[in-house]
């Protein structure tokens, strides 16, 4: 939807973007949208888009689900930062944080022969894009950064 | 603009249910709620079709992944088909290709139950 | 995309969501889809929802057009602010404003006879909506804000 | 997702566009581009049909009036097709039927050409 244009992302140029809903996960398709078209702007290619649309989608959820255990009421906030090289996210929230040194990678071999439910999504992140940082502020602000490198 | 749906068919034992549009953690539930259903009336041979899912994330795998030792206890499967590559990936990133038998048509599904 | 949820619009229940973005006629596609999923998810119908969505390309054009005079990477923001009744759009640039007293209603029948190109957007957005309502600070903050009734 | 198309067929005398996607002040250009290349090639028999076109707003509209008056001038038209309700409604509340003739199908406009 965002053609890539000419130029648009010339070396220094920062370009903002920022999308602030009510944290339901009614919201979530919403933010997937929001995030991929502007990833399809910087001229990813279809599998680095859904690698970005599915980490984005994975600390949203976890916001909702874990950061305000599902009251639907409170901000979510996600912003895009773009410049020559680095396709950023920052998805922030006002909830209870946590503390990401204490979750383990899973042992994806040991989960899937125990069959367990959930657990996945920081595993995800990790995997899909090149720098995952939380920063935690528990009730005034946490957040989840994920950056994509930009093909040069 | 594309939300969820599921479209269910039975022949004979199997049960055969079609996935449309996203499934993420505001539809997952909806999904659980057919699987309890198969399990409810005893339906332990089911088929997912992937054909037209645009979109999956973990917590739409977190429900084949909370249903399948029931189904699998009582002598049934999950079995998947018709994926996308762009579905076919998130599975693949998990290893979920060892845990579930994924074909390509429904037919081969079939065979595979009978 | 938005399902209507029960319950989520009860009286002086005021949901926010918020999008900003820079000034390019790129994003309008991005502007489109962001309000008329809420405006689904309040549960208007598709011919409602196609004139907020009409309605709000028109204001957002002209501040891509006119405020910024083309200019693609100044601010622009969109804000949906919904409560039991009301369905607000208030969308807000710093460009130069204009006195939204000076612009003419056009005559449609002299407009189409003389084949005139533009200078519909103002008139669209007044057929289109329930209220609009221009707030002008140049360079500070310009504000149209756009309402649609919710059906009761 | 969707951007914009156009599809150019020729037959005879007469040029058929067909819009797929959506006509805003960001695609709006490259419609202008098409008809300024009918108007320099002298084709002024112009059928534009809307079946795939799924948003119009007044910077799409304001398009066909840029040409409108030079195309008649030379004896051609600009003839519209297939609305889905949606384009129709915009077309028609701003009066937009009184200065084009708007058909359900092609074949009724290239009916009215010849
Ligand atoms: N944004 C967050 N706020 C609070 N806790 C979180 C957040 N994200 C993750 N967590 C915690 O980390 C755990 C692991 O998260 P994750 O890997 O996404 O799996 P899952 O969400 O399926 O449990 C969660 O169960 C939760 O306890
Ligand atoms: N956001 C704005 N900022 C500055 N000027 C505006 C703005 N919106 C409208 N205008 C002025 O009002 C005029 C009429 O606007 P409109 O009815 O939308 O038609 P058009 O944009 O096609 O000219 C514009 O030509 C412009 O001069």
């Amino acid at each position: 939807m965002l053609k890539k244009q000419g130029g648009e992302n010339l070396a220094g140029k920062i370009k903002r973007y920022q999308l602030k809903l009510p944290s339901s996960t009614n919201h979530l398709e919403l933010i997937r949208e929001f995030v991929t078209n502007i990833a399809r702007g910087v001229g990813f290619d279809d599998e680095k888009i859904s690698q970005i649309e599915l980490a984005v989608d994975e600390a949203c959820t976890n916001v909702v689900k874990h950061a305000y255990k599902g009251d639907d009421k409170q901000p979510l906030d996600v912003l895009v930062q773009t410049d020559s090289k680095k396709f950023k996210i920052i998805i922030s929230d006002k909830g209870k944080g946590f503390s990401p040194n204490k979750i383990k990678t899973p042992d994806m071999k040991k989960y899937l022969s125990e069959m367990r439910v959930g657990g996945l999504g920081i595993y995800l992140m990790q995997t899909l894009m090149d720098e995952v940082d939380f920063k935690m502020e528990p009730g005034k602000k946490n957040r989840v950064q994920l950056v994509k490198y930009i093909p040069q | 603009m594309s939300g969820f749906e599921i479209a269910l068919l039975e022949n004979k034992e199997i049960v055969t249910l079609h996935l449309k549009g996203f499934l993420d953690a505001h539809t997952a539930p909806d999904l659980e709620t057919e699987l309890q259903k198969c399990i409810s009336n005893k339906r332990y041979k089911v088929i997912v079709n992937f054909q037209e899912l645009g979109y999956i994330s973990s917590a739409g795998l977190g429900v084949f992944m909370g249903f399948i030792e029931e189904i699998r206890k009582n002598g049934g499967d999950i079995k998947l088909t018709n994926m996308s590559s762009k579905i076919f990936r998130v599975f693949d990133l998990l290893g979920f290709p060892a845990l579930y038998e994924i074909f390509k048509t429904e037919e081969e599904a079939v065979q595979k139950f009978t």
